[in-house]
């Protein structure tokens, strides 16, 4: 994926010289793979989609390196992530798998964040930290402050992340949920995605304003916006919000500012409102392609490691693909099970 | 007389009213450029408008209330809720406004206003795509519910609603818009709100249901005629207020009743209607009045094999209704 | 044995139950240094310290979302919705994502967390503090509904619910907080969820009913004792899930069953139990399964006369029962 | 109720010197009379409420500057009102009487609000252009956008003014009804009533800022913090706000900051939750004292046309109590009256 390469000898100095947000060199390669994976996947399930083989593609282009450099902010293993279903980057990057993935989207037996119950993309880990949602828009933002309650209350110092995107700033439980985590000083960060639509509705006609971390103001918790295809602003900004928190300052709200370049899903007839002109000028930016580029001018990435990752991730691809594929459908009576706890 | 689909059905009458007065106006989300995510609304914006068929944001309680706002002054909202599971933000201004407002203002204010909102499944709409919930709506006084199974009553009932001077939460099953086809006539009639229509008649046993399930009685009914069982269907078509006198007179002729019904079996709507005849046609019953419903788990899985299993069906239909009949 | 209202054997529940264990924590409106507005938490932040009575901002659908989240996350989060007029706001939170969380995570998840709310009328309430809203909750597997009578079972109960895995929707009817009287143990006990109590026994019909309501049909019973009718109370306790088992032992042993509740009659719960027994007791029945229900009007009138017009009354019930019984 | 008297000869000075928002002397001793006639409205029902004559008293004892003054600066009898229980100055203003609110509060047939369905002090009138209320905090916001949006579908130059208190801004509601009308552009004022409390809490746990109109920031809408004891700053504030509404500019949202001097309503022990010095102290910025005050100061108001004043409106708050007193209990089956329209 990478256009132009730098020779070998340069790379070291520019290394020495380039701010990468304190990132070790090892952990940005991890980071520019876990992207490259997210994008692979999504690639998949387009195709997977148009086929027929799988019932709904849901994607993140353009989501990529926000996601993944926020998860990448915190301690992955120890902190919470509450997503939606557009963080597929952000739920690789804190431990699922392509399989993971897939056995959802060919709704298997195996699904392990529901048991094919939920639409895919539907995530969930007790052991990864990642609270499984629903399909409602916004719900999801005060469970991430009652999660992170819960550990204030023990006197732990993790925080919870809570995705959402543009549109879901318009909901009551956005509202409702920032302004109870900033009286409460609750250690919770708030991630909004602003890919500039909620389906085919355009963020202008979403709210009157062109910041979201505007937002912030009227609850008074710190607010900032960063350019959401910049590893390393989102990454700071992240850090800095999760730092916040951890002193006990509460929450802080971070708007990543994107653009959602595949349609809203698989059944998305995205033509009857945008521009396909509009698409073709933002993959322009797709922030994969920015990030390698940067790791190779700087010398952080050979073109032979793009190739091995490029290997490495079609592997994991065609791998959870095929075994997503031949594993075995959910019994129908199972759908029965788990009703109440015991 | 043209053939038409639920969906054009809708389409039309939106249309027709918009056209015919001007203070109907639409208003929810993507319902414009977009057409609204099943196209229901395409072409509407096109027409008249942006201000006319608003685009709104990302806000069920705001749609609503807005709506009321806007009905208590003159207007005639229709707002769509992108799916019936998503209506849930806004059961407040439904239940404690729009549906008490005449009432708790001795009818000085009114809310003539539509909810539209897509119910029900078997389209691979998953847990939060596929709910049933009108049971969550039919005990509330104030307010009108109606579900339309064919493309003729989609049609009048949908007018019926936009006239109606009270707010009438109008449930359009996602499954019959591109399945169910049907005659509609051209130009402009209603359907009255509250009134059930016996959609076969039978002597047998009366199968009371609504929405999609009416089809798959009458596909049952179709099967059962072989078996020399007569099933009269019974299409509800409005839940509240419930036309219980349509429903009580075909059970005293036929003797037994099987109340059908999508939703999740305890709590549903389908208890209404199975006590009332148990409580007023008793002396006419050969037989207990019979529910047939989902089973009681949340909701309805995304997978297939299991979307089969909590879905009813003409099979499982015809099964109850053979079980009752031999009774 | 000591003799307690009701509202002081919530009080000590949740007292106990926040000894007890150290993640039970009270979230709500002005549950804090006032107590909440009927002074049932009264105390609680005093001995407990603001960070486990938390005065919540003034936001239902927040108090129920934070709380799913703490409950995920180990907690035992005790919500308060002031009236239950006033869960509205939080339905969508309750039914999509509290009742769903298990079920659609396959076990993953559990959402242990109770909801508090005043139901019920009688107390001049008027139409926004006084209605029995849970028919709005019955058709939501996943979701756990109780409605203690007395303070045994209020006590017992709420403990139950606290220590039950999954989300507890915990109705208290205002009228009974200060009106009702009873014995309670002291020390711990438990009644468990999903079972209804005979709290009288007879022979000649069967009256069911929840909440208030059981006192009234308790005293209509002993009028009608004088005039020689046995009258057996099944007080369900639980509505969800309900204790089919209970009710039908009791119709099948007297014949008849009058269903008794406090909410608008068309589309409340009552219609669930009185078609359950139609269904499953049809061949024990020597009288049509009766419901006697409020009105369906929006709301309870705040006006006396007319609160009085809506509510039902021992009189009202000793008159159907009687009707019923010589059937 | 004047303390300090000024001589008359100083009088026509004064009044040509000092700036009265535009508004003519004429008015402004409408609007303190209406003041006054709150105040003693307030104070009767909390007799009757005490004697256990009526069975609840809602007062808004320290609003009555900023209810009265907002009305004021609308069109009344042309703009829109759409109130919750506490406004019940503003309802006077509107045009509502005593005797309106007699009826409520005695819960008699009469009573043209709800026919004696409602608490009291839930206004309503048509003719008046004030929208019926439940007793829901917060939903009457996104009425109030409403009515407004159908005022500019027909191009009428209305505006609608939506009262709420600081304790309401925490709702979905509050949040999505602003958003709302900041992107539709909708012609409506919010007008938040901050007195300190939501029944017992307080500001500070209700939010994490200090002045409520930041509220405004996210919302990309003005928003304008005044005191709301002083009838001026309020008119001037309410009469921009309906400038820019009327101009098509959109909302604004207005607060006005005053003190609860009553307890919640005649149910609410406010003893348990603060101090009774804290009343006692803000008792002495009494809004009706401090305008009785100024127009004395500056020449508006004699003692005799003070005592004039006090003598109507004594008059007609003991005629509407008497007349609601007497007046007939509902018939219990009317109850059942207009469940539907036709
Ligand atoms: C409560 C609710 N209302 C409506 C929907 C339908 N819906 C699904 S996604 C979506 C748009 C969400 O947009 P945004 O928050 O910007 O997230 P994005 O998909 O752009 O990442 C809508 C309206 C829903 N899922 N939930
Ligand atoms: C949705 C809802 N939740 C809770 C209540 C109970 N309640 C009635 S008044 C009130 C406080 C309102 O405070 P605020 O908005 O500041 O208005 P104020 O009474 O101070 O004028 C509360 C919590 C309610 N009426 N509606
Ligand atoms: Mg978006
Ligand atoms: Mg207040």
């Amino acid at each position: 994926m990478v256009a132009t390469r730098q020779p070998a000898t340069r790379r070291r100095r520019s290394e020495e010289m380039v701010d990468t947000a304190g990132i070790p060199p090892e952990t940005l390669l991890e980071i520019y793979e876990t992207m490259c994976l997210s994008k692979a996947m999504d690639d998949r399930v387009w195709v997977l989609a148009h086929s027929g083989e799988i019932a709904l593609a849901v994607s993140c282009h353009g989501h990529e390196a926000l996601q993944v450099a926020s998860i990448y902010a915190l301690r992955r293993g120890y902190d919470w992530m509450v997503p939606y279903y557009r963080d597929s980057a952000a739920a690789l990057a804190m431990g699922l798998t392509p399989r993971d993935m897939m056995l959802a989207f060919f709704a298997r037996r195996e699904d392990s964040f529901s048991g094919a119950r939920q639409f895919p993309n539907h995530f969930s880990s007790r052991t990864l930290n990642i609270l499984s949602g629903s399909s409602d828009i916004a719900t999801q933002i005060p469970h991430g402050v009652g999660i992170a309650l819960a550990s204030k209350m023990r006197k732990e110092d993790r925080v919870t992340i809570t995705y959402f995107g543009d549109g879901a700033t318009s909901e009551g439980d956005f509202h409702e949920a920032m302004n109870f985590a900033a009286v409460l000083k609750i250690p919770v960060i708030f991630l909004c995605e602003n890919n500039e639509y909620a389906i085919s509705v355009p963020r202008r006609k979403q709210m009157a304003i062109d910041d979201i971390s505007n937002k912030a103001v009227g609850y008074g918790m710190p607010g900032v916006s960063v350019d959401g295809r910049d590893v390393f602003a989102v990454y700071r900004a992240v850090q800095e919000a999760a730092a916040r928190a951890r002193r006990g300052e509460g929450p802080t709200l971070v708007v990543a500012n994107t653009y959602r370049i595949d349609p809203h899903t698989s059944n998305d007839p995205d033509r009857f409102y945008r521009d396909p002109k509009e698409i073709t000028e933002q993959r322009k930016h797709d922030p994969v392609l920015r990030f390698s580029a940067f790791l190779n001018q700087h010398g952080f990435l050979t073109e032979e490691q793009d190739a091995a990752i490029a290997a490495r991730v079609a592997a994991q691809v065609d791998e959870a693909t095929d075994y997503a594929r031949s594993a075995p459908q959910p019994v129908p009576e199972d759908a029965a099970l788990y009703l109440y706890g015991n | 007389m043209p053939q038409k689909l639920v969906i054009e059905a809708i389409n039309d009458a939106l249309r027709e009213e918009m056209r015919r007065d001007e203070t109907v106006f639409c208003i929810g989300q993507d319902i414009g450029a977009g057409g609204g995510v099943f196209l229901v609304t395409q072409g509407l914006q096109n027409e008249f408008g942006p201000d006319r068929v608003i685009d709104s944001p990302l806000a069920e309680s705001a749609i609503i209330g807005v709506s009321i706002g806007a009905a208590a002054n003159g207007m005639r909202p229709v707002a769509e809720m992108q799916f019936f599971d998503y209506i849930l933000p806004a059961m407040e201004q439904i239940a404690n406004e729009a549906a008490k407002m005449r009432w708790r203002s001795f009818n000085t204010w009114g809310v003539p206003m539509v909810m539209r909102a897509p119910t029900g499944g078997g389209v691979t709409g998953g847990i939060y795509h596929s709910q049933s919930l009108e049971a969550m709506f039919t005990n509330i006084p104030g307010l009108k519910v109606v579900l339309p199974a064919t493309p003729y009553d989609a049609k009048g009932l949908l007018k019926a609603a936009i006239r109606d001077p009270d707010p009438v939460l109008y449930l359009e099953h996602k499954k019959t818009y591109r399945s169910i086809r049907g005659e509609v006539p051209d130009g402009d009639y209603v359907v009255p709100i509250g009134k059930a229509e016996v959609k076969r008649t039978g002597n047998n046993l009366t199968i009371v249901t609504w929405g999609l399930m009416v089809h798959y009685a009458l596909d049952a009914a179709a099967q059962l005629e072989q078996e020399g069982i007569s099933i009269e269907v019974v299409d509800l078509r409005t839940l509240l207020p419930v036309d219980n006198e349509t429903i009580l007179e075909s059970v005293k002729k036929t003797g037994k009743a099987l109340v059908v019904y999508e939703a999740n079996r305890t709590g549903g709507f389908g208890g209404e209607i199975a006590s009332t005849i148990a409580e007023f046609a008793f002396e006419h019953l050969d037989g207990p009045v019979t529910r047939l419903a989902s089973p009681d788990i949340p909701a309805m899985p995304w997978n297939h094999p299991q979307e089969a299993f909590f879905m009813l069906s003409p099979e499982k239909i015809a099964a109850a209704a053979r079980k009752l009949a031999a009774y």
